[in-house]
C-alpha cells in the first residue's frame, strides 16, 4: 500500500473533485446545515467528523442530492450539480454507501452489484455490467456470497456489499456513511483495508465516522462539524490538538459551575 | 345378450330420447333475485309438465346453470348446456349483457332459444338474424309505450302535465332517455326536469331540491330497488308536492310494501300476484302449493309460461325438430297469467311474445301493490295527490 | 421527591448481549447501580450506550444476559410492565407527544401507574419546581417547543410516574450550555431525592464530574469502570474518544 | 481483509439465464397449445370456453405483476383493459381487427403515460387511491360522453372477433398470451429488470446508484397497460358487449392483484398459474356455492398475504431467491 | 336563493353520515397505522344487525345502536387478534392486501347468508320533518346528523378529556414514546381498531334507517371515507370534519348545479381526490 497522504501544499496542485461552497440546509426552523465550504482532491480521502447532532449526514445527504441546499453551490468535477438529481449526480461521478445498509434484499449479492454496474455510467450492457459486478465482488472479497440473497450476509458482509455497489458505479467520488458503524474492532481494519483499496485504485473517497481510530488511520484531512457549522478543518493531529473541537467532544466545564 | 340389456339398462337410466331443456339464470349476482325467482317458475312448470306425462311421452329434463351475472361466466356455461349437457332447446336469460355475450355461440350452434328477459334493444340487433330467437318478455320500448300510454290517461283524466325524470346513470337508467324525454314531448307533456343520479348512493337530497322548484305533477323514476326507500323517503322528507310517483326498478325492495313510505307509489310489472285473471289465480295457487309462499317477482309466472308454451309446442311438433318446433310455438294462442300469449314480429325479430298491452301499471295500496291500469284491470281506483 | 420520598432501587444489568437483527451492538455488559446512586455510562458513538437503555426499558429484547429491577428479573417483561415496576425512561431524540400540549405531555407520564396517579398533583407541582420553563409553557404543544424545553418535558414525562429508577439518554444533545446546566442541576437534584440514576452523556467532562460512578463501554463491552474523578483522570478514557 | 481471503476469491461466473428456467413455462405452453385438440369428448368445447377466459385472466394478472415489479401497487387495471375494450369496440367498426387490437392497446397505453406521470411521487395507500380515482374518473368521462360517440351507459356492441369462431379465439388469446410471456420473459432478461427491482426495493438507492426512476416506472406503466388493453380487447371480442359499469369495475382491478399474489409475485409463470388455479376453482364453486362464492377470493387473499408470502411459486421452489422466471 | 340553502343544507347533513365513517377509518390509519379497505364492511354489518333487530325482534335501529356498536367493536378486536396484528412489521402492500381479502371475505360471506336482496327497515319517524322556513329538513337525516355530532363529540371527548383516548393519542404520535412512559400499545391497537369498527356499525345502522341494507352498501361510504381521509391528511381526525363537509356541500352543489349533475358528482369527487394526491405530492418534494 503506497501511501497516498497529502500535503495540503501538494493537494493544492491537484485537480479539484468536490467542491462545497456555502452550503445551508433548514428544515422549518432547524438550520441544520449552516454555511459549510470546503474542498476535495483527487485521490483524497476526507473525514467528516463531529458530535451527535452535528449536521453530518445532512451534509452528506446535500451532496448526495437526497436534500436541495436552501442556500450555496456545489461543484462535482468542476461542475455545478447543485439542482441536478441523485441519478445525474451518480452519472456524473458521485458514489454511495449509506449508514444503514440499504441492500436491495430480494436479489442476489452479485445483482445488487450489477445494479450498480448497470445505471451508474451510460452504455454499460447487460453482461458487462454482470462482468463488472463478478470482479466487483472478487475484489471486496464476496465472490463465495454471490449468489446468495443479499439478506442471508452477515453485517460486515452487508457493508462490503454498500461498498462494492457503490463502487460499480464507477465513481470519482465515494461518500461514505458511517460503515464502520456496528462493526467489531477487527472488522473495523477489514473494512479500513477496503477503503485503502479503493483509495488505491484512484476514487476519492469522503468519509463520515464516530470511531476515532478509524479516522485517524484513514483520513488525510479532517472537517470537523458542530452545530452544523464547520468548526476546524486540517490533518488528524491538527484537529484533535484544536481546542474547541476538545470541548465539542469532551464536554466544557461551563456546564458545571451551577 | 347381456350386453344388450345391459345397454338397455344404461340407455333408460342415461334418460336417452327424453326431452332435454337447458336454464340459464343469474342465480348468483347482481341479477340473483330475478334469476331465483325464475327458476322456481321452471321448477313448478316442469311438475304439471311431467305431471301430465311430459314431453313426446317422455318426462322432461331440465338443465340448469349459473351466468353469475356476467358474460364470461355466461359463455362457457351455455356453452356446457349445449354441447355437454346436450339439450335440445334453450331458455331462460335475464340480464341483457349475458344475452348479448351468448349470441355468438348461440348463433354458432344454431340454438333454439326460448328468451323471458333482456329487454334491451341491442339484444334485439344481437339476435336480429337468428332464426329460433323467441322472446317473451316485452322489448323496453314497449314497456315505454305502456307507460307512455298511462300517463297520457293521466293527462286525460288528472290534468298531469309536467313530468320529471329521474334516472340512475347505469344502463339501466340511462337506456334511451333521450327518446323517452322526446316522446314525453311529442305526447304534450312538459319535461320539467331530467336528473341522474348514482343508485345505491342514498343522496336524493339536491335531487328532490331540485324537483321541488320544477314542480311537476309526476316523478318518473327509472332506477334500482335500492334507491327505492331513499328517494321515497327524501320526497316526504323535503314534502315535495307530487300527483304521483312512477317507478320501474327491476325488482322492489324486500318488504316494501309494508313501509307507509310506499303509499301510493306507482309502478310497472308484466304481473302482480293479485291480478285477477283465472290463469294467474291457477298459477299464483299452485306457487303456494309448491313453494309454500308468494312472489311478487313475475319472472316466476313467466318462466312458467316460457316452458309450458315450449312443452306444449314441441308436444304439437311430435319431435325435437328444431323448424317443426319453432313453426308450433309460433302459433301459440293460449292465455297466461299476463293474458293470452301470441308471438308476432318486433322491430327486428320474428318472434315476440308479451307487448305494451300485457303491461299493468299498479300503486302501493295498504301494505300490497295493487293493479290502477289499464282501467278494465284496476282493483281499486288509484290515489292521485294533486 | 419531597411529597413522599422516592425510595430508589438497584439496577443491576448481567453479561446483557442485545442488538437489532443480525447487527449485534451489545457483546457484554455488565454494570450495576445501587439505591439511590447516580452511575454515568460513557463510550465512544455506537459503543452500545442507547441500547443498553433500550434493553433496561423492554423495548430492545436481549439475546442473553439478565436485568434485574429491585431484585426482580425484568428481562424478558414488556415495556408497560417494566414501566410499573418503577423504571422512568427519558429517551435519546426525548420521543415526546408533538401534537399534545406540554402538560398533556407530563400527565401522560403518570398515566400509566397507579400509585403515581394518585399523586399527580404533587408530582406535577414537582416537575414544575424543577423547571419553572415547563409551567410557563403548559398549554403550548410540545412539538413547537426548543430542543431545550423539549428535554426538560421528556425528564419531567419520565418523572411523572414517579420511578425509582430513571434512565437518561444524553440529555445534552442539541442544547445549548445553560440549557444543559439546568437539565443536569434537575437530574442532580432528583438524585439528591432518593431516586438512583443511570445517565448516558456524550459530554464526558459533564458526565463525569457529575456521577458518583461511570463505566466506560466499548464495542458492546464494559472496558472500565470507576469514581468520576478517577475516570476524568485517566489517559485512556481521552484515547477512547479521540485516539490521540 | 484476512478473513476473505480465507474464502474463495474468484467465483462461479454464471449465466443470467438458463434454458432449463424455461422448462415450467414451457410445459404451461405446451399443455395450453395441445388443449383444443386433447380428446375431452363431449366437454372439449365447454372447457375450451373456461380456457380462453382463463388465458384472458392469466393475461390481464402478467401485465398487472409487470407494473407491480416496479413497485407500483396499481387499482387502475380496470381502466386499461377496460381503455381497449372500448378503444377496439370503437376502431373495429372502422379497420380490419389486426390493426383495430394493437391501436387500442397503443392508446391505452399513452393514457397510461399520463396516469404514470402525474402519480409518480405517490407510494403505496396514496398510489392505490389515486388509481383507484383515475379508473373512476376515466369510467364517468366515458358513460357522459354522448351516446353516438362511445353509447354512453348503455354500453356498445363490440364487433365479434375472428366471426366468433371459439377455437380461433382461443389461439388469438393464447398467443397474446404468449405475447405477453415473452414480454415478460424479455424484461426478466434486459436492464428493465434490474431497473424495476431495484425500484421496488428501495426507489431512493436505486436513485443514487443512477436509475433513471422517471424514465422506467413511465416504461412499467406503458408496457403493463398495453398489454392490460390488449386483454381488454379479447375479452369485448368475446362477448360482443361492453358497458362503462361493470367493464370499469373495481372488481377487475382486483383481480388481476389477487392472481398474482396468490401466483406468486414478480414472476412469469405465477400469475399465470395463479390464473388457472383459481379460474377453475371458481368454476367448480361457483356451480354448488352460488352466491358468494367470491368468499374464496377473500379468503385466499388472507392466506396467501399471512401464510404464504411466495404464491405458489412460493411452494414450487421453496428456498430459492433471485433469478426466479 | 332558496335552491341554493336547501342544497348547503343537503350536503351539510350527507356530511355528518361521511365524518362518521371517514373517522373511524381515520382513526385506524391514525393509531393503528393500518388502512383498512375492510371498513366498508363493518358498516355493512352494522347495517344488517340493524335491519335484523329491526325486522325480527322489532327493535327500533336506534334503539339497538349501542348493542350493535359493542357488537361490531367486538367483531373488529377478534380480527385484530387474528389477523391485522400479524401483519403490523409488514410491508404496507401487504397490510392493504389483507384488508382487501377481509373485505371481499365479509361481502361475499354477507351474500351468501342473506342473498343480493335489498332489506329496508320501518320506522314510524321515517316520514316526518322539519320545516324551517322555506327549508325542510328529514327528520331521520336530522336524527342521523345529530347522532352523528353526537358521536364525533364523544369520539373528540374521548380522545381529549380520558386516559383511555390520550393514550391512544400518543401512541398515534410516537409510538416509541408511548412504550416507554408504559403504554401497552398492543392493547392500545386492539382497542382503536374494535373502536374503528364500531364506528364504522354506528354509520351502518344510520345507513340502514336513512337508506337500506345490502352486502354491497359499504361500498359507496368505504370509497368516500378513503378519499376524505387522504385529503385530510392519513390519521389527521380534525381534517377529517371539514374535508367530510367540503366534499358533500361541493356534491350537492354539483348534483344541484351542473346539468345531469348526478352523473358527474362521482367524478368531481373523485376528481377531487385524485388532484389533492397529485398536488400534494408534488408540493412535498424536497
Amino acid at each position: 500500500m503506497t501511501a497516498v497522504s497529502f500535503q495540503p501544499s501538494v493537494a493544492s496542485q491537484q485537480e479539484v473533485v468536490l467542491r462545497a461552497d456555502g452550503l445551508s440546509k433548514r428544515f422549518g426552523g432547524l438550520l441544520a446545515v449552516q454555511n459549510v465550504t470546503f474542498t476535495q482532491y483527487s485521490g483524497e480521502i476526507l473525514a467528516v467528523i463531529g458530535p451527535n447532532g452535528a449536521g453530518k449526514t445532512t451534509l452528506l445527504n446535500l451532496l448526495s442530492g437526497v436534500y436541495r441546499p436552501t442556500a450555496g453551490r456545489l461543484h462535482l468535477l468542476g461542475r455545478d450539480v447543485t439542482g441536478e438529481s441523485m441519478e445525474a449526480r451518480c452519472h456524473a461521478g458521485l458514489g454511495r454507501a449509506f449508514q444503514i445498509v440499504r441492500p436491495f434484499p430480494e436479489m442476489t449479492v452479485h445483482e445488487n452489484v450489477t445494479v450498480g454496474a448497470l445505471f451508474g455510467k451510460a452504455g454499460v450492457s447487460l453482461p458487462e455490467a454482470r462482468e463488472r459486478a463478478y470482479d466487483l465482488l472478487e475484489r471486496t472479497g464476496l465472490a463465495a456470497h454471490a449468489e446468495k440473497a443479499a439478506h442471508e450476509l452477515t453485517l460486515l458482509q452487508d457493508k462490503r456489499l454498500e461498498v462494492a455497489r457503490a463502487l460499480a458505479t464507477q465513481p470519482r467520488v465515494l461518500l461514505l456513511d458511517e460503515v464502520m458503524a456496528g462493526l467489531r474492532p477487527a472488522e473495523a481494519q477489514e473494512a479500513v483495508q477496503l477503503v485503502r483499496s479503493v483509495q488505491g485504485s484512484g476514487v476519492s473517497v469522503l468519509f463520515i465516522e464516530h470511531i476515532m481510530p478509524v479516522v485517524r488511520d484513514l483520513a488525510d484531512r479532517v472537517v470537523v462539524m458542530d452545530q452544523g457549522q464547520v468548526l476546524a478543518e486540517g490533518t488528524y493531529r491538527e484537529v484533535t490538538a484544536n481546542p474547541q473541537v476538545v470541548a465539542a467532544y469532551l464536554g466544557t466545564e461551563e456546564g458545571l459551575h451551577a | 345378450m347381456k350386453k344388450m340389456l345391459l345397454t338397455g339398462v344404461l340407455l333408460a337410466l342415461s334418460g336417452a330420447g327424453a326431452v332435454k331443456v337447458g336454464v340459464l339464470l343469474p342465480l348468483s349476482g347482481s341479477g340473483s333475485v330475478s334469476g331465483q325467482a325464475a327458476r322456481n317458475g321452471y321448477l313448478l312448470a316442469l311438475d304439471e309438465i311431467n305431471r301430465a306425462g311430459g314431453v313426446l311421452g317422455k318426462p322432461l329434463d331440465l338443465a340448469f346453470a349459473d351466468d353469475g351475472s356476467s358474460p364470461a361466466k355466461a359463455v362457457p356455461e351455455f356453452v356446457k348446456l349445449v354441447t355437454v349437457d346436450k339439450v335440445d332447446f334453450m331458455a331462460g336469460g335475464v340480464s341483457s349483457a349475458t344475452s348479448i355475450a351468448i349470441s355468438g355461440p348461440a348463433k354458432q350452434y344454431n340454438t333454439f332459444m326460448a328468451w323471458i328477459g333482456a329487454a334491451a334493444v341491442p339484444v334485439e340487433d344481437a339476435f336480429a338474424d337468428h332464426k329460433y330467437f323467441f322472446h317473451y318478455h316485452p322489448w323496453s320500448y314497449y314497456n315505454f309505450e305502456a307507460i307512455l300510454d298511462y300517463f297520457k290517461y293521466l293527462k286525460r283524466s288528472k290534468g298531469a302535465r309536467n313530468i320529471a325524470i329521474a334516472y340512475e346513470d347505469g344502463p339501466f337508467g340511462s337506456a334511451g332517455i333521450d327518446a323517452t324525454v322526446a316522446a314525453f314531448k311529442k305526447a304534450g307533456f312538459n319535461v320539467v326536469m331530467s336528473e341522474k343520479f348514482k343508485t345505491g348512493s342514498g343522496n336524493f337530497g339536491p335531487l328532490v331540491s331540485k324537483a321541488k322548484a320544477a314542480r311537476p305533477d309526476i316523478l318518473y323514476w327509472v332506477g334500482y330497488d335500492t334507491d327505492a326507500l331513499p328517494l321515497a323517503t327524501e320526497i316526504k322528507q323535503q314534502n315535495l308536492q307530487l300527483g304521483l310517483i312512477y317507478g320501474t326498478p327491476p325488482s322492489w325492495p324486500v318488504g316494501f310494501e309494508k313501509n307507509k313510505l310506499a303509499d301510493n307509489i306507482a309502478g310497472l310489472s308484466l304481473w302482480l300476484p293479485s291480478s285477477p285473471q283465472a290463469e294467474s289465480r291457477k298459477f299464483v295457487a299452485a306457487y303456494k302449493q309448491k313453494f309454500g309462499n308468494m312472489t311478487e317477482e313475475y319472472f316466476a309466472p313467466l318462466a312458467y309460461v316460457n316452458l309450458k308454451t315450449l312443452a306444449a309446442a314441441i308436444n304439437r311438433a311430435g319431435s325435437t325438430d328444431k323448424d317443426k318446433v319453432a313453426a308450433e310455438l309460433a302459433k301459440t294462442n293460449t292465455p297466461t297469467p299476463f293474458g293470452p300469449l301470441t308471438f308476432s314480429k318486433s322491430l327486428k325479430t320474428q318472434y315476440q311474445g308479451f307487448k305494451s298491452g300485457n303491461w299493468l301499471h299498479f300503486q302501493f295500496l295498504g301494505d300490497s301493490r295493487v293493479p290502477v291500469y289499464p282501467v278494465k284491470f284496476a282493483q281499486k281506483p288509484m290515489v292521485w295527490n294533486k | 421527591m419531597t411529597a413522599s420520598r422516592m425510595q430508589g432501587q438497584e439496577l443491576v444489568i448481567e453479561h446483557l448481549a442485545a442488538g437489532y437483527g443480525k447487527v449485534q451492538v451489545l457483546w457484554d455488559v455488565g454494570l450495576h447501580a445501587r439505591p439511590g446512586e447516580f452511575v454515568a455510562v460513557i463510550g465512544a458513538n455506537g459503543a452500545g450506550k442507547t441500547t443498553t437503555l433500550r434493553a433496561v426499558s423492554g423495548v430492545v429484547k436481549p439475546t442473553g444476559g439478565r436485568i434485574l429491577l429491585g431484585g426482580q428479573d425484568i428481562t424478558r417483561s414488556a415495556p408497560s410492565q417494566i414501566v410499573g415496576l418503577g423504571l422512568g425512561h427519558v429517551p435519546e431524540g426525548r420521543e415526546l407527544f408533538p401534537l399534545m400540549t406540554v402538560r398533556e405531555n407530563l400527565e401522560l407520564g403518570a398515566a400509566m401507574r397507579a400509585e403515581a396517579r394518585a399523586m399527580q398533583a404533587q408530582t406535577l407541582d414537582h416537575v414544575y419546581t424543577l423547571f419553572p420553563r415547563l409551567q410557563e409553557r403548559a398549554s403550548q404543544l410540545a412539538g413547537t417547543l426548543s430542543g431545550g424545553e423539549q428535554q426538560m418535558v421528556a425528564v419531567g414525562r419520565a418523572l411523572m410516574g414517579r420511578p425509582s429508577v430513571l434512565v437518561v439518554d444524553e440529555p445534552s444533545l442539541g442544547l445549548s450550555p445553560l440549557m444543559t446546566q439546568t437539565v443536569f442541576g434537575a437530574l442532580k437534584a432528583v438524585n439528591a431525592e432518593g431516586v438512583t440514576v443511570l445517565l448516558i452523556e456524550q459530554n464526558v467532562g459533564l458526565s463525569l464530574r457529575l456521577a458518583d460512578r461511570a463505566y466506560v463501554l466499548e464495542n458492546g463491552q464494559v472496558v472500565n469502570e470507576g469514581t468520576g474523578a478517577a475516570l476524568l483522570a485517566d489517559p485512556k478514557v481521552r484515547e477512547a474518544y479521540l485516539a490521540l | 481483509m484476512s478473513r476473505a481471503m480465507e474464502t474463495s476469491r474468484t467465483v462461479t461466473r454464471r449465466p443470467d439465464f438458463t434454458a432449463r428456467a424455461l422448462v415450467p413455462l414451457g410445459l404451461f405452453f405446451g399443455l395450453a397449445l395441445v388443449f383444443p385438440f386433447l380428446p375431452l369428448g363431449t366437454r372439449a368445447e365447454y372447457l375450451l370456453q373456461i380456457a380462453f377466459f382463463t388465458l384472458v385472466a392469466a393475461i390481464l394478472a402478467l401485465s398487472w405483476d409487470i407494473l407491480a415489479r416496479s413497485g407500483q401497487v396499481s387499482l387502475a387495471h380496470a381502466a386499461f383493459y377496460g381503455l381497449g375494450a372500448y378503444g377496439f369496440a370503437l376502431l373495429g367498426k372502422v379497420m380490419p381487427w389486426f390493426a383495430a387490437m394493437p391501436l387500442a392497446a397503443l392508446i391505452a397505453g399513452l393514457v397510461s403515460l399520463i396516469l404514470g406521470a402525474v402519480t409518480l411521487r405517490l407510494s403505496g395507500m396514496y398510489f392505490a387511491i389515486a388509481t383507484l380515482a383515475f379508473t373512476e374518473v376515466v369510467r364517468t368521462i366515458i358513460q357522459n360522453l354522448p351516446e353516438s360517440v362511445a353509447g354512453g351507459a348503455n354500453g356498445l356492441l363490440v364487433p365479434a372477433l375472428l366471426g366468433g369462431n371459439a377455437r380461433a379465439q382461443y389461439f388469438l388469446a393464447f398467443g397474446v398470451l404468449l405475447f405477453t410471456a415473452l414480454v415478460s420473459l424479455a424484461i426478466r432478461r434486459s436492464r428493465l429488470h434490474h431497473a424495476f427491482a431495484a425500484i421496488r426495493q428501495g426507489e431512493e438507492t436505486a436513485r443514487v446508484l443512477g436509475v433513471s426512476v422517471v424514465r422506467y416506472k413511465l416504461a412499467a406503466f406503458f408496457i403493463s397497460s398495453f398489454l392490460a388493453a390488449l386483454g381488454g380487447v379479447l375479452f369485448a371480442g368475446k362477448t360482443f358487449f361492453i358497458n362503462p359499469l361493470e367493464t370499469f369495475s373495481l372488481a377487475n382491478s382486483i383481480a388481476p392483484l389477487t392472481t398474482s399474489i396468490f401466483g406468486g409475485l414478480y414472476t412469469t409463470l405465477g400469475p399465470m398459474l395463479g390464473a388457472t388455479v383459481l379460474r377453475v376453482a371458481e368454476e367448480l364453486l361457483h356451480n354448488s356455492v352460488k352466491n358468494g362464492y367470491l368468499v374464496v377470493y377473500g379468503l385466499v387473499l388472507m392466506l396467501t398475504i399471512l401464510w404464504l408470502p411466495r404464491g405458489l411459486m412460493g411452494l414450487l421452489r421453496r428456498g430459492k431467491h433471485g433469478g426466479e422466471l | 336563493m332558496e335552491l341554493f340553502f336547501q342544497t348547503l343544507l343537503n350536503g351539510l347533513l350527507q356530511s355528518g353520515l361521511y365524518a362518521l365513517v371517514a373517522s373511524g377509518l381515520a382513526l385506524a390509519v391514525g393509531v393503528v397505522g393500518i388502512v383498512n379497505f375492510a371498513h366498508g364492511e363493518f358498516l355493512m354489518i352494522g347495517a344488517f344487525l340493524a335491519w335484523g333487530a329491526s325486522a325480527y325482534l322489532g327493535v327500533d335501529p336506534l334503539l339497538s345502536l349501542p348493542l350493535v356498536a359493542v357488537a361490531v367493536f367486538a367483531v373488529g378486536a377478534l380480527t385484530y387478534r387474528v389477523s391485522i396484528r400479524h401483519v403490523l412489521l409488514a410491508p404496507e402492500l401487504n397490510q392493504m392486501l389483507l384488508t382487501f381479502g377481509l373485505g371481499i371475505l365479509l361481502q361475499n360471506l354477507a351474500l351468501m347468508l342473506l342473498g343480493g336482496n335489498t332489506r329496508t327497515v320501518t320506522t314510524p319517524y321515517q316520514g316526518s320533518s322539519l320545516s324551517l322556513g322555506d327549508l325542510s329538513v328529514g327528520g331521520p337525516k336530522m336524527i342521523a346528523f345529530g347522532l352523528a355530532v353526537v358521536i364525533l363529540a364523544g369520539l373528540y371527548a374521548v380522545l381529549y378529556r380520558t386516559n383511555l383516548g390520550r393514550q391512544m393519542r400518543a401512541v398515534a404520535q410516537n409510538r416509541r414514546g408511548s412504550q416507554l412512559i408504559g403504554i401497552d400499545v398492543d392493547r392500545v391497537y386492539l382497542i382503536a381498531f374494535g373502536v374503528s369498527c364500531g364506528l364504522a356499525a354506528v354509520a351502518g345502522v344510520l345507513v340502514a334507517t336513512l337508506l337500506f341494507a345490502s352486502p354491497t352498501v359499504g361500498l359507496v361510504f368505504a370509497l368516500k371515507a378513503f378519499a376524505i381521509i387522504v385529503m385530510a391528511g392519513l390519521g389527521n381526525l380534525t381534517g377529517v370534519l371539514w374535508a367530510s363537509v367540503v366534499l358533500g356541500v361541493s356534491e350537492a352543489l354539483v348534483q344541484t348545479y351542473v346539468p345531469g349533475g348526478g352523473g358527474w358528482s362521482d367524478a368531481v369527487f373523485f376528481l377531487l381526490i385524485f388532484a389533492t394526491l397529485v398536488f400534494r405530492s408534488f408540493r412535498g418534494a424536497r
